[in-house]
């Protein structure tokens, strides 16, 4: 058993212990400790998209029939560190119709709101860095600022493919917020609670002893919330089928078009941070959290947790490689004529069931 | 201890949020002073979160940052270009403006000094959602509903204006 | 309809045109040759393209040749319908400043194609909506197909 | 068809009217993605719409017709390989066969018949580049990959052992092919055409019938038959409009009058269909490789054609159904040792043109959508 929540939370007590033994006031030692584990999700957030892009890289190698890096270190798995240097030491070029201000503060806009979102995500028992109360929505207004970032980088960048970019980017955030953010209510009236931790604590056991109490397995709520929320997930992170801001073929490379170096890097990094946000969430909301339901006590929490936010980051991979792009128009019917229509009967059935439970 | 942290981070926001301000009036940008605005709205969120009220701060970044600031960005994109961002935003009464603008922040201030005693809200975030909820779907239903009729009213006004000359009839 | 056939029936309607006889020890197609003064080639196209026995709606290409003392403007004629063809010839004596109607409206697929004519042979296409040089940069000087053209060295050379 | 009420009165009816002054200006090209070469196209858009296209050419023009004149016949063969260059065979053949009508030479049986399977191993490369860039242009990057980086390196490996070329083969020469085939190559071809029908099979699951790409392509830039004709549009693209035209067909040459195969043909000529005639012609190529291989006999690969030859003095027009449509070459002799003139028909060049008016009314994002399934090749838009 490696369940390291316990373990952590002891330590950190220990260390407040410790420094306040030394004379600290007690709120700095609460704060000292709090910005250690601010520190580790920095590195853990920094950290994993550089695996996802690793994965993503060999996922589609296997899909379209080659190998991907094989060359930096066993099987290219430092390919993506090298690409990282290699963007790190690049020049960064603006472009001189830029508006500079816009243009240098886009990419930070876009990436520092994804490591304040990880805050409320319960990784494993004992393992949530802050346990807010409000958790959901505090996600999902803090993701909303990330949208900004891609409109100064439109504007920005002086460029008329980057400036359609970030017009089309605007459109479609907004417009699949609503359902992302419809789908999930269900859940919350269902555990009454928007904790992330309470929700993930909610659906700990089984059904008639063999079927996990994971919402995702209520009948037609379930399913639906999760289709919803994992089809508006994918939009919201501007990966294809919904690429359309970035559409390569089309405006070239969208909004990015205009960056180069660490700025690109920083977007990369946002776009990956947010596949691994989402992907974590819906373990979080739709798969019981750390939950191991029947093969409860075989691996930590944690591990049940990262191994099944995992799984759904495959599954965004695996859209990725295998659908054409949306066209423009198309996107946004299907959000509002679709979409919508559909989280908001599936918030009308859940509110059947709970007054059919009582 | 307990008291001066809060009393510094709200120092620290209010002046960001004059600040801020001033650029969206300042700014020869429209584009810059939309983004300030957005910043802003972010403090105000900030601000109301240092008062405990969380349902509220997460609320208004939901609604203000993520949604009305960015339609508002997407009408700029729509209207301007990138390069001819040097307008000037401010006219000739700019000085009665501040002038104005100053007397009713002094006002206020004189007001609120009054009630002021150096009270502070403790920063600990107690949940609001709930009674905020009990509150907007119990005894506040009727008007909740009435601002949403005149959201609508509003949404079908902007519809009618929207449409082409010959699709009105 | 075979070669005889559409002679007499182009020779019915215009008179005055002539196939162009097979020169001897020359190699010719089994096409029809028909020579068209660019005055009644506009007036020709019209019929060809539109009488139902004939209906040459597809302009397989145009071309032109130099023959040094005189161009030679080609138009190649498929019927899709009745599957003959025909190849229009319409010579050009005026070297200085050739000139051909243009038959774009017609077979819209000229349009290019006399574009292209003009920007490599300079002949004219009277009534072209955009005769623009296609291939080569606006400012070219000279008409590089020609016979008699000397190609200038240029920054590169 | 056509009659004479459908004649326009002016060329503004025809042709698009001036570009209007007020919109948005775009420059698609000549460095973008999706114009799958140089090619510039100048659009005006108001919002998404496109209210006016004008392709804008000339980037990669090489002066083909003129170095022609310059070289022996011999020589030329190479340059054609430049025109088309993801389907070189099927322009060696066509100059070949130009000057083979001017020389009135017969072809040994063997090398026509290695001509037809070569030169519909090229169909099938030509299509599986464009199956892939047309993915691409939707969004969908996977069956690039597969269909270029799998199906079309193994034509290409089939080709480098025959003639020892991947890209430009200089492989069809006047009078016969350059070489007979290696041992085993047959086998090889054999085992391709059987692997290939499930690949093809493959295609349809990843793309063809996926609902997105065909919401995409289906009832986007749809083009009539007489739209299509009067705009000289010959291949795939005119066949989807549902016009039965093939030169293979209609003006056999080569061996093709004994060959079975069906021309697919589409409806209504939208890009989903221009799209599927292709994917189904790839079918057809591989019954004729079929029936080409079953008939092929050991002999001579080379007619009976002196190392320096003179053409005699005339004109030849020889043209064949090439992947992108109708490829010509009419070829002007004075005697010489080199042609006095020879003029090129190429059918991206042609189809290209019909884009000033297919685009009008458009989104941008279909505009990509129509430009990659009229799939034209800049070597031979520019020559």
């Amino acid at each position: 058993m490696l369940e390291i929540g316990p373990f952590l939370s002891k330590a950190f007590q220990a260390l407040q212990a410790l420094v306040v033994g030394y004379g600290m006031p007690p709120l700095g030692a609460w704060i000292l400790a709090k910005a250690i584990q601010a520190g580790i999700i920095v590195l853990l957030v920094s950290l994993v998209p550089m695996v996802l892009v690793y994965a993503e890289r060999k996922v589609s190698a296997f899909m379209q029939a080659r190998l991907g890096p094989m060359n930096v270190g066993p099987y290219g798995i430092f390919q993506t560190l090298a690409d990282g240097i290699k963007l790190m030491f690049k020049e960064d070029i603006i472009p001189i119709g830029a508006d500079r201000l816009a243009h240098t503060l886009a990419p930070m806009v876009a990436v520092a709101p994804v490591f304040v979102c990880f805050a409320p995500v319960p990784f494993g028992k004992g393992l949530v860095p802050i346990d807010l109360d409000i958790g959901v929505l505090f996600i999902f207004a803090i993701s909303g600022i990330s949208t900004i970032g891609i409109l100064m980088a439109g504007w920005g960048s002086g460029n008329k493919f980057s400036m359609l970019g970030g017009l089309r980017g605007a459109a479609q955030l907004v417009s699949y917020e609503i359902p992302r953010v419809l789908s999930v209510v269900p859940v919350l009236m269902l555990y009454g609670t928007q904790s992330l931790r309470g929700i993930a604590a909610g659906q700990q056991g089984l059904w008639h002893g063999f079927l996990p109490r994971w919402f995702i397995f209520y009948p037609f709520v379930g399913q639906l919330a999760f289709l919803i929320f994992l089809i508006a997930s994918v939009a919201e992170t501007n990966r294809t089928p919904f690429d359309i801001p970035e559409a390569e073929s089309e405006l070239v490379a969208g909004f990015h078009t205009e960056f180069s170096g660490l700025k690109f890097a920083l977007f990369f990094l946002a776009e990956y941070a947010y596949v691994f946000l989402s992907s974590a969430m819906a373990v979080a909301l739709f798969f019981g959290g750390g939950d191991g339901f029947t093969a409860q006590g075989w691996f930590p929490s944690w591990i049940w947790f990262m191994g099944k936010t995992f799984a759904i980051v495959f599954l965004f991979l695996w859209f990725r490689w295998t659908f054409p792009r949306l066209r423009v128009d198309r996107l946004m019917q299907f959000c509002w004529k679709f979409l919508l229509p559909w989280a908001i009967v599936n918030i009308g059935v859940a509110g059947l069931m709970i007054l059919l439970r009582k | 201890m307990e008291r001066t942290i809060p009393t510094l981070i709200f120092g620290l926001l209010a002046m960001l949020l004059i600040g801020l301000s001033l650029v969206v009036v300042t700014s020869r940008s429209v584009f810059r002073g939309a983004v300030a605005l957005t910043g802003a709205l972010g403090v105000v969120a900030g601000l109301f979160a240092l008062l405990g009220a969380d349902f509220v701060a997460a609320g208004q970044l939901l609604i203000y940052v993520g949604g009305i600031m960015i339609i508002m960005l997407f009408v700029i994109m729509l209207s301007q270009r990138p390069q001819d961002h040097l307008d000037r935003q401010t006219n000739d009464q700019w000085v009665w403006g501040a002038f104005f603008s100053l007397a009713i922040a002094c006002a206020l201030i004189m007001q609120f000094r009054a009630v002021y005693r150096g009270i502070f809200v403790t920063t600990v975030a107690t949940p609001t959602s709930a009674s905020i909820g009990r509150l907007l779907l119990g005894d506040m239903v009727v008007p909740f509903e009435a601002v949403s009729l005149v959201l609508l009213a509003s949404l079908v006004g902007a519809v009618y204006f929207g449409l082409d000359k010959e699709d009105r009839s | 309809m075979t070669v005889q056939e559409l002679l007499t029936s182009i020779q019915a309607k215009f008179p005055g045109l002539q196939e162009i006889p097979k020169v001897q020890g020359q190699v010719r197609g089994d096409e029809l040759y028909v020579a068209v003064p660019a005055a009644q080639l506009v007036e020709l196209g019209r019929y060809l393209r539109f009488d139902p026995p004939l209906s040459f709606d597809y302009l397989s290409f145009v071309t032109s040749i130099d023959w040094k003392t005189h161009f030679e403007v080609v138009y190649y004629l498929v019927s899709t319908l009745h599957k003959h063809k025909l190849v229009l010839k319409v010579k050009v004596e005026d070297r200085v400043n050739p000139e051909v109607p243009t038959i774009s409206p017609l077979w819209p697929t000229a349009d290019w194609q006399e574009r292209e004519i003009f920007d490599l042979m300079g002949i004219r296409f009277a009534g072209h909506y955009n005769l623009r040089r296609i291939l080569l940069p606006d400012d070219w000087e000279g008409y590089p197909l020609r016979k008699d053209y000397v190609a200038k060295p240029d920054r590169y050379d | 068809m056509a009659n004479e009420t459908s004649l326009p009165t002016s060329t503004q009816e025809v042709f698009p009217t001036q570009v209007p002054e007020t919109g948005m200006f775009i420059s698609l090209g000549p460095q973008h993605p999706s114009t799958h070469g140089v090619l510039r196209v100048a659009i005006t858009t108001d919002g998404e719409l496109v209210t006016s296209a004008q392709p804008d050419l000339g980037y990669l023009h090489r002066a083909t017709e003129k170095l022609a004149e310059k070289r022996t016949y011999p020589q030329i063969i190479v340059l054609t390989d430049r025109l088309d260059y993801l389907a070189a065979m099927t322009n060696n053949w066509s100059y070949c066969l130009a000057v083979e009508k001017l020389l009135g030479v017969a072809i040994p049986e063997r090398a026509d018949y290695l001509r037809i399977i070569v030169g519909e191993l090229q169909r099938i490369a030509s299509h599986c580049v464009f199956l892939g860039t047309y993915g691409i242009d939707i969004g969908a990057f996977t069956p690039f990959l597969v269909a270029f980086g799998r199906e079309r390196e193994r034509i290409l490996d089939l080709f480098e052992e025959i003639c020892g070329a991947r890209l430009t083969y200089n492989y069809i020469r006047i009078g016969g092919v350059m070489a007979d085939s290696p041992e085993g190559w047959e086998a090889k071809v054999r085992q391709f055409v059987k692997e290939m029908y499930g690949r093809i099979d493959e295609y349809d699951t990843l793309l063809t019938y996926n609902p997105i790409f065909m919401d995409r392509t289906k009832d986007i830039g749809k083009m009539s038959q007489e739209m299509a004709v009067a705009w000289g549009i010959t291949g795939p693209n005119l066949r989807a409009t549902g016009f039965k035209a093939d030169v293979r067909k209609d003006d056999p040459y080569g061996l093709y009058a004994k060959m079975n195969f069906d021309i697919p043909v589409g409806k209504q000529g939208d890009c989903w269909e221009r799209y599927c005639v292709r994917v189904q012609e790839m079918r057809e190529s591989l019954k004729i490789i079929e029936q080409a291989l079953n008939a092929l006999q050991p002999g001579e690969t080379m007619g009976k054609i002196p190392k320096t030859f003179r053409v005699p003095a005339g004109e030849g027009y020889g043209h064949l159904e090439a992947p992108r449509g109708d490829l010509g070459f009419y070829i002007v002799s004075d005697g010489s040792p080199s042609p006095y003139r020879m003029h090129i028909r190429p059918p991206s060049f042609v189809n290209l043109q019909v884009l000033q008016v297919l685009l009008k009314g458009w989104k941008i994002s279909d505009v990509i959508a129509i430009l990659g399934s009229i799939d034209i090749v800049l070597g031979e838009v520019d020559r």
